[in-house]
């Protein structure tokens, strides 16, 4: 295996290189853009008049009462773990090679949950009473239900935003500060003044960074555990047949981790190639991340195989049969196309040679997405299909155009947000990155000197 | 409510639950529906239109599956392959089943649907966000969403059927739950009225919209509290207890026809069916 | 109590409703809003109408003919909700789907509004005038009436009306009317309707009747099986059979439903009679000669019924004392249905029923506004007339014959035959679109009349249906106001003293108060007291019944198939649209049906195994064509149905009458053939053959029932004990 | 970074203490200004003149126009108060029926305009004042029951509670803010049953019991 960095690159070609990412957009970030915010206005479109005209514009119904937006929903709430497993847990491991590719994995997670948290909203039959579920104090003198988990989801939603937000920002104060010294005077220049906090690098200010740096990935960790524990009690925690499922939480929390970082290597070829980041996110770590997440995947095929064991053994009926249902009725194409895209796709990255081939990844990455956000469907609707009263099943309610577009439009929301962020702030870490060369020139250097005075 | 007053009070949040240290004071509703008797007309569940002011949603909402009705009738054939049904069809009344630990009250994110203390499952249009959890949560299926804005659809209240609204009832705009209320607008001009005279509401004194067509009186309903009352008679003389998820007498009594329906689900459904007899010998 | 001189429409009108328009209560507005709305107030106060309280008027349900007494809630003017009123023997409080309608029928926004002349608006003078006009130039024998089955003082009015135009030609029709029964009960019981009493059988076995859903009385009758099926009561539960081609929503009630080859029910009740005489039944020698050809097998060979089920019956019969045998659409809609309704009227006397089961209805003491129930066989004698030129002028009241009529008759051409057609409509439906003149009525929630029902369960009564609210619509009138307008023009001095219906009826009925049990009580407290009753129940003797049915001339032809048209076509009478005039009440189209839980549309029943034959499966549009018509409908497989017959519900199919109506579905009543029954001449409905074929369209059919039809997937939802496992005696 | 965070805890303290006291306090019992907006009415009616106090100085000759008011009952003219939901608008015929044989203001240009409705029997399209939502079921009659029936409070005390100090008004304005919290703080609080057995009870607090 290669170097994970090269150990000569220069600061100054680190700086160089990075904030070259910042400067005038080539004509494919234009086209990625456009082709973004097309997408996120045909969301906005069918939302507008969603709201206007009513929930039947989804063709829901009586049982089917939750759709594509509480799958998708889950779907993003599940990309932005990897974010946090990237740059907190693997920072608390010294895994150093996470360097170069957390910080757009931590962007990636804060977006995500923006846009999970749009899907609360175009869900709500009212969206224009959403404040109700907020607590605050109100002339109504009500709270909202406290026992419910769609309100813990909501909080656990929220903490994890706003704690993702800080760390995102606080992670990026050195390179702020070098970002202002090197631009030229504008908006841009005003704006990293502000940001940076006067960052000048003193030890003083390096050792409280480290420190909250520290702190605030310690508190992010049980945050992004909780948070889709809490979106799996959404589910276990009632009481129909396929979703009153004990090992949901861990399910959850796995599935998340997996489809985060599938999408870490879909958005790493993509910067690699738009920003010719070539030199920092390197092959060798894309193996790495490969192999972590062939890694959660076999994780996932496990705990999904504990799920139908559980269920099979479990003599309740009902949940059986919403089994049967998924495996046997119509479903079944999906239901089998998300154990193909997500247990057996991820085979091929157990072989050494697709490893580090980057259209095989980008290919396979795509794969376990897809098969990812057919999990959640595959969560949601047979249940509604099938449920434990007969008279009410309904196999034949599909998804509406409208559906689709506020999914397709969430992709266009999500990928004008992260082309944006990264025109407008680093998207590799320039002093961690540094930091790694350092170190890694330390290690070998000493490597060599031991190695010579043998 | 404020913080201090919801943190005293926490431990009552939702205890109406059927347990033997919270009974029922003055009221406890419920009803039961004799399936014998029930011949599947549909009566109940047009009166039920006009009662609660259910919007018609005509043919392609219906074919959607967004029929409101609160009170649906359902047809069972047997299942045993025969050429003909020649036993009869069963039909079933099903409503809103007034669960006393109702799965959607908990897991509403706003509070919209909650226990009162007579024993009903309410739902307050008005707090619905419209998260629609609850009917997620309902095993019976029997909460019914406005997937679109009924008043305004053209043929739903053209003006003049505008006038036929029971201004009693909430009509409900889009985007929030509704479901069968066992009448409570009735129950609460009789409570009223009972009141007035110093007294708890008789039996037969109030009646709910289905109850009163049903031209064959296959439903009761009343006050299970009142040892008094039809209702109160017909549980006990079918031994089925409000507060177990089974019952005893299954196992004893098996010439005895009341059940509830899923009961094992521990919802504690206020409404008892009495199963139909079908003669064995023709 | 209600002051003298009460005309409550014009009471309303004093009472100054002063009650903007109807808020649509919503949730749209979460906070306070001051000073936009209107309260209501009144210029007078009244002692009964309290803001915010509701009023309640007894009245008298207009949606079918069985005259239920209904009790109607008003608030701040308007009519709520219809429910029962307790006081009538008929529907003792109780009401089914269609009577709840009856607010719709009200509030439909398609009603008529003002009169109509060739397509004009027009005056009600003008119209009033045109008629007039036009009756001068005519013989009295030129003008004829059509009307559907009427009763009370409106039927009085019409009478006299043709009296003042000399004019003998009245047709009462009713396209789904029990009128071979009805005539088969006369030579029978001497009666047309006798009373039948479920509730002391204690064994009943229909042979098509729906009395559950659509037949004759059906809120009576589902209250009478509510006795008959109480456990606990002195006879013990009650055993039901309904033995008919098409299972209808009695039959999915009954212990036993059997599956009868169409048309063979006559055959199969002289079977009974014959394993009952063999089982030792004491027969009369007459009959026990007719039914001696009736040996078990052969019934069984015709009938499709198998031979240990024949003995089942005539075992159950003969246990079950009394029983009673009902004849029903099923039974009659047939060339010889007057034959099956003897056969069956036989079984009964041979049973000893007649007397205990079957008892004489009460005489009702005024004849002149005694029931005269409609049947087909007018529509046909008026077709004749009408095709041969020889009427003039038409009168149209309560009827639709132009929707109802098969094309076979073509009566939509012959009924332009007539120079002058006056109807007498609520809607612009098929019929009034024909009309000359169109002159729209009164809802029946608005308009004054009396009734008396046909089938009088118990004593006599006359219902009196009074208005529970204002007038909707300026321009409308009462049936009974424009009566008397008529009236007026030609015998002015009889009427002229009458200022409108309101005056004629009160006087009506006050001035027999004495035969009507009022004969204590000053004029102003017994109209007063009648109006707030809602009904008058007649004092007068039970009739009486004779037991005459006999075995002499029964006799079946055999079955011709007919290989081109192998199917026999059921036009069903379902609860929610019978004939079709309420079908633009949007609570019925939408109430599923009860068996096929179908809404908005019209469908084909086929048995599985039929289906399976001609390679149809549910939701295939597929075309049923007779002789006379054809009409295209999904498909439907049912397995209550006789394989060798299919079935349609009436009622559906409208080319008018308003939005909820029109273009639903597809039209039964026009593929009939135009076959009779041999001894009435009443249409038999159910003789027409059909072909079926797909036409290759398939849907979704849209009904209530869902993916798992109706399997319970082992739950215990819907439940069913055998009577000999369960204990019922301790019943509440 | 002690003092980071010293006054970060502060802070924290801080925004929880002022939190809690806003999450516990009780909706305002009156709106802003104790007036909500100002309504047209088809009449401009004065309350103060027909339920507002007396004056010393009206002798009482029903010649000389009086000054004060007339202490006349709420539910004089509001008679649904006391049996039904609402406490309805009086009918015109009972402004008529005292107003016909009061001369002294006959020729006023209210009075005229009441006579003019009169006798064209048109019902005066009189403006709700508190006009709740249209989900909101209040039951007058339940609470002039309890609170001037049962308990004996005096008749504008109770009415005023909700409805201010009608007798200061001409027509009528809304001065309590109507909202949920502010019926709910009266509801929590316990009232006696009656004016002697001492016992207490507070209001329902099922959502049904007001909202339909």
């Amino acid at each position: 295996m290669g170097k994970d960095i090269r150990e000569d690159i220069s600061w100054a070609k680190i700086n160089e290189d990075v904030l070259r990412s910042l400067e005038s957009p080539r004509r494919l970030y234009w086209v990625i853009l456009l082709v973004a915010m097309l997408a996120f206005s045909v969301g906005i479109g069918c939302e507008v008049y969603q709201y206007n005209v009513g929930m039947g514009v989804a063709n829901l119904d009586n049982p089917h009462v939750w759709g594509l937006y509480i799958a998708t929903f889950i779907f993003w709430i599940g990309m932005s773990h990897s974010g946090t497993l990237l740059s907190a847990i693997l920072h608390l491991m010294h895994a150093d090679w996470r360097k170069p590719i957390y910080r757009f994995a931590e962007a990636m997670t804060t977006f995500s949950l923006m846009t999970a948290g749009l899907f609360v909203m175009v869900h709500l039959g009212r969206l224009w009473q959403f404040y109700y579920s907020l607590p605050y104090p109100n002339e109504r003198a009500l709270w909202p239900n406290f026992q419910s988990p769609l309100l813990w989801d909501a909080m656990a939603i929220f903490t994890y935003l706003s704690s993702s937000v800080i760390f995102l920002f606080i992670g990026m104060i050195p390179d702020l500060a070098i970002c202002r010294d090197h631009l030229h005077p504008g908006w841009r220049k005003k704006l990293y003044t502000l940001l940076a906090l006067g960052w000048e690098g003193t030890d003083r200010q390096w050792r409280n960074f480290r420190i909250t740096y520290l702190t605030v990935a310690c508190f992010l960790i049980p945050l992004a555990v909780s948070v889709h524990s809490i979106v799996a009690s959404d589910f276990a925690m009632s009481q129909q047949p396929g979703w009153h499922v004990t090992s949901f939480p861990p399910y959850f929390v796995a599935g998340a981790l997996y489809s985060g970082c599938a999408a870490i290597v879909t958005l790493f070829i993509i910067l690699r190639y738009v920003f010719k980041f070539e030199e920092y996110m390197t092959l060798p770590i894309l193996k790495k991340t490969v192999r972590l997440t062939f890694a959660i995947a076999m994780v996932w095929t496990y705990l999904n195989a504990v799920e139908f064991a559980a269920v099979w053994y479990s003599h309740d009926q009902a949940a059986k049969d919403v089994l049967i249902q998924k495996a046997t009725g119509p479903y079944a194409p999906f239901w089998w196309m998300m154990i193909f895209c997500g247990s057996v796709v991820p085979l091929t990255l157990a072989f050494k040679r697709f490893q580090t081939n980057i259209p095989v990844l980008f290919a396979v990455s795509l794969l376990l997405n897809l098969g990812m956000w057919l999990e959640r469907w595959m969560i949601v609707a047979p249940t509604f299909s099938h449920g434990y009263y007969p008279w009410t099943w309904d196999h034949n309610q599909w998804p509406s155009l409208i559906q689709w577009g506020m999914v397709f439009g969430s992709f266009g929301w999500f990928a004008l947000l992260f082309m944006v962020f990264c025109k407008v702030f680093p998207s590799v870490s320039m002093y961690e990155v540094k930091e790694m060369v350092y170190h890694r020139r330390l290690a070998s250097e000493s490597q060599a000197a031991a190695k010579g005075a043998h | 409510m404020s913080v201090s007053n919801l943190l005293e009070n926490w431990s009552k949040v939702r205890h109406t639950h059927p347990v033997g240290d919270v009974p029922h004071e003055e009221y406890k509703w419920a009803m039961a529906i004799d399936l014998d008797a029930c011949t599947g007309c549909n009566a109940c569940s047009v009166a039920c239109y006009a009662e609660n002011n259910i919007a018609v949603v005509g043919k392609e909402k219906y074919a959607h599956g967004q029929a409101m009705h609160w009170m649906r009738i359902e047809r069972y054939w047997d299942e045993d392959e025969r050429e003909f049904p020649d036993q009869g069809a069963q039909f079933l009344p099903m409503m809103c089943q007034q669960c006393e630990a109702a799965p959607c009250e908990t897991v509403c994110p706003v509070g919209a649907t909650n226990h009162t203390a007579d024993g009903l499952n309410s739902q307050v249009y008005n707090r619905c966000v419209g998260s629609r959890y609850c009917s997620a949560n309902c095993p019976f299926k029997v909460r019914y969403f406005n997937w679109w804005d009924y008043p305004d659809q053209e043929n739903a209240w053209p003006d003049e059927m505008k006038q036929q609204l029971n201004p009693d009832v909430t009509v409900r705009t889009k985007g929030v739950m509704e479901k069968c209320t066992f009448c409570v607008q009735r129950l609460t001009a009789a409570k009223n009225m009972a009141r007035n005279e110093g007294r708890l509401v008789k039996d037969g004194e109030v009646q709910t919209a289905c109850q009163q067509a049903c031209p064959t009186n296959a439903i009761s309903f009343g006050n299970l509290v009142d040892a008094e009352s039809r209702v109160h008679k017909q549980w006990k003389q079918q031994q089925v207890e409000l507060a177990e998820d089974a019952q005893a007498k299954d196992e004893y009594f098996t010439d005895l026809r009341g059940y509830r329906i899923l009961e094992d689900l521990r919802a504690y459904p206020s409404v008892m069916y009495l199963e139909r007899v079908r003669e064995s010998a023709i | 109590m209600i002051e003298n001189n009460f005309n409550r429409r014009d009471f309303l009108k004093v009472l100054g409703w002063g009650g903007a328009a109807v808020t649509l209560s919503g949730c749209g507005f979460t906070s306070v809003q001051d000073g936009t709305e209107t309260v209501v107030s009144y210029v007078e106060p009244t002692e009964y109408a309290l803001p915010g309280i509701g009023v309640y008027f007894n009245s008298t349900c207009a949606q079918c003919d069985a005259g239920c007494s209904i009790t109607g809630r008003v608030r701040e003017g308007r009519a709520l909700k219809l429910e029962g009123n307790a006081a009538s023997s008929i529907n003792r409080g109780k009401m089914c789907g269609l009577g709840q309608a009856g607010v719709q029928a009200h509030y439909n926004p398609d009603r008529l509004r003002e009169p109509m002349f060739k397509g004009q608006p027009v005056a009600w003078d003008k119209a009033l005038g045109l008629i007039d006009e036009k009756v001068k130039t005519l013989k009295g024998d030129d003008v004829a009436f059509l009307t559907g089955g009427m009763s009370g003082h409106v039927k009085v009015l019409f009478k006299n009306y043709m009296d003042a135009l000399g004019s003998k030609n009245h047709y009462v029709y009713e396209a789904v009317s029990p009128s071979v029964v009805r005539a088969a009960n006369k030579k029978a019981y001497g009666v047309e309707a006798p009373r039948l009493r479920l509730d002391k059988a204690k064994a009943v076995v229909s042979f098509g009747a729906d009395f559950l859903g659509a037949w004759v009385s059906p809120v009576h009758f589902s209250q009478q099986y509510a006795q008959f099926r109480k456990g606990n009561r002195p006879e013990g539960r009650g055993v039901l059979v309904q033995i008919e081609p098409k299972m209808t929503l009695t039959g999915a009630n009954a212990d036993r439903w059997i599956p009868l080859r169409p048309g063979t029910d006559g055959v199969l009740a002289l079977g009974i009679i014959h394993a009952l005489a063999k089982n030792g039944l004491s027969v009369p020698a007459d009959v026990a000669a007719a039914v001696k050809d009736y040996a078990p097998e052969r019934v069984s060979q015709e009938t499709g019924v198998s031979v240990e089920q024949i003995g089942k019956l005539a075992a159950l019969l003969k246990t079950h004392t009394p029983s009673l045998v009902l004849a029903g659409d099923a039974a009659e809609g047939y060339q010889h249905g007057s034959q099956n309704a003897a056969a069956i009227a036989l079984l009964n006397r041979v049973l000893g029923n007649v007397g205990k089961t079957i008892e004489a209805p009460a005489n009702v003491p005024f004849p002149q506004i005694a029931a005269q129930g409609g049947n087909r066989a007018a529509l046909q004698a008026l077709n004749g007339k009408l095709a041969s030129g020889k009427v003039q002028m038409l009168f149209v009241h309560g009827a639709n014959p132009v929707y109802t009529a098969p094309l076979s008759l073509k009566f939509k051409e012959n009924l332009n035959k007539a120079t002058f057609k006056v109807v007498f409509a609520h809607y612009m439906d098929e019929t009034a679109l024909q009309a000359d003149l169109v002159l729209p009525l009164d809802s029946a929630l608005e308009d004054w009349a009396t009734a008396v029902p046909e089938y009088l369960p118990e004593g006599a009564q006359l219902n009196v249906q009074q208005p529970l609210m204002e007038k909707l619509h300026a321009g409308t009138r009462g049936t009974g106001d424009i009566l008397l307008a008529l009236l007026k023009q030609r015998r002015a001095n009889e009427y002229g003293k009458f200022d409108d219906f309101y005056a004629y009826l009160r006087n009506a009925v006050v001035s027999i108060k004495g035969a009507l049990g009022g004969g204590g009580k000053d004029e102003d407290t017994f109209w007063a007291e009648t109006l707030s009753e809602g009904l008058v129940k007649l004092p007068g003797s039970g009739g009486n019944l004779s037991s005459k049915a006999s075995a002499a001339g029964l006799h079946f032809p055999a079955v011709v198939e007919d290989a081109a048209y192998p199917l026999r076509l059921i036009p069903s009478v379902t609860a929610n649209m019978r004939d079709g005039r309420n079908a633009n009440q949007p609570w019925l189209q939408e109430s599923p049906d009860p068996l096929t839980t179908i809404v908005w549309d019209s469908w084909v029943e086929i048995h599985p195994k039929t289906a399976a034959k001609l390679g149809i499966v549910e939701g295939d549009i597929v075309e049923v064509a007779s002789k006379s018509g054809s009409i295209k409908a999904q498909a439907y497989l049912f397995p209550g149905i006789h394989p060798d017959a299919v079935s349609v519900p009436l009622g559906y199919g409208h080319e008018a009458m308003g939005r909820y109506a029109k273009g639903v579905g597809a039209n039964a009543f026009a593929m009939l053939d135009a076959v009779s029954d041999q001894e009435t001449g009443e249409l038999a409905m159910n003789e027409t053959r059909v072909k079926i074929g797909k036409t290759g369209q398939r849907i979704i059919v849209i009904k209530e029932e869902g993916v798992a039809g109706g399997k319970q997937a082992g739950k215990k939802i819907a439940a069913r004990l055998a009577s000999d496992k369960v204990d019922l005696s301790k019943e509440v | 970074m002690q003092s980071f965070f010293r006054s970060i805890i502060l802070l924290a303290g801080l925004f929880f203490y002022a939190s809690s006291h806003a999450a516990d306090a009780l909706p305002p019992l009156t709106t802003a200004d104790n007036l909500g907006p100002k309504v047209e009415q088809p009449i401009e009616f004065p309350h103060n003149r027909h339920a507002g106090l007396r004056d010393p100085a009206d002798a009482g000759d029903p010649s000389v126009p009086a000054k004060g008011g007339m202490e006349i009952n709420c539910m004089y003219c509001h008679t649904g108060a006391r049996r039904s939901a609402v406490a309805a608008i009086p009918p015109l015929q009972k402004c008529i029926g005292c107003h016909q044989t009061i001369n002294s203001v006959r020729e006023t240009p209210r009075i005229q305009k009441l006579f003019e409705y009169w006798e064209a029997k048109k019902a005066i399209p009189w403006k709700k004042v508190h006009d709740l939502p249209d989900f909101v079921r209040f039951n007058h009659e339940r609470h002039i029951q309890r609170f001037i029936f049962a308990q004996g409070k005096p008749v504008q005390e109770a009415c005023g509670y909700c409805h201010g100090d009608v007798r200061a008004m001409t027509v009528a304005r809304r001065s309590k803010p109507l909202s949920m919290g502010w019926c709910a703080t009266c509801h929590q609080k316990d009232h006696p049953v009656d004016a002697v057995s001492g016992k207490t009870s507070h209001g329902p607090n099922d959502c049904w019991q007001c909202h339909k």
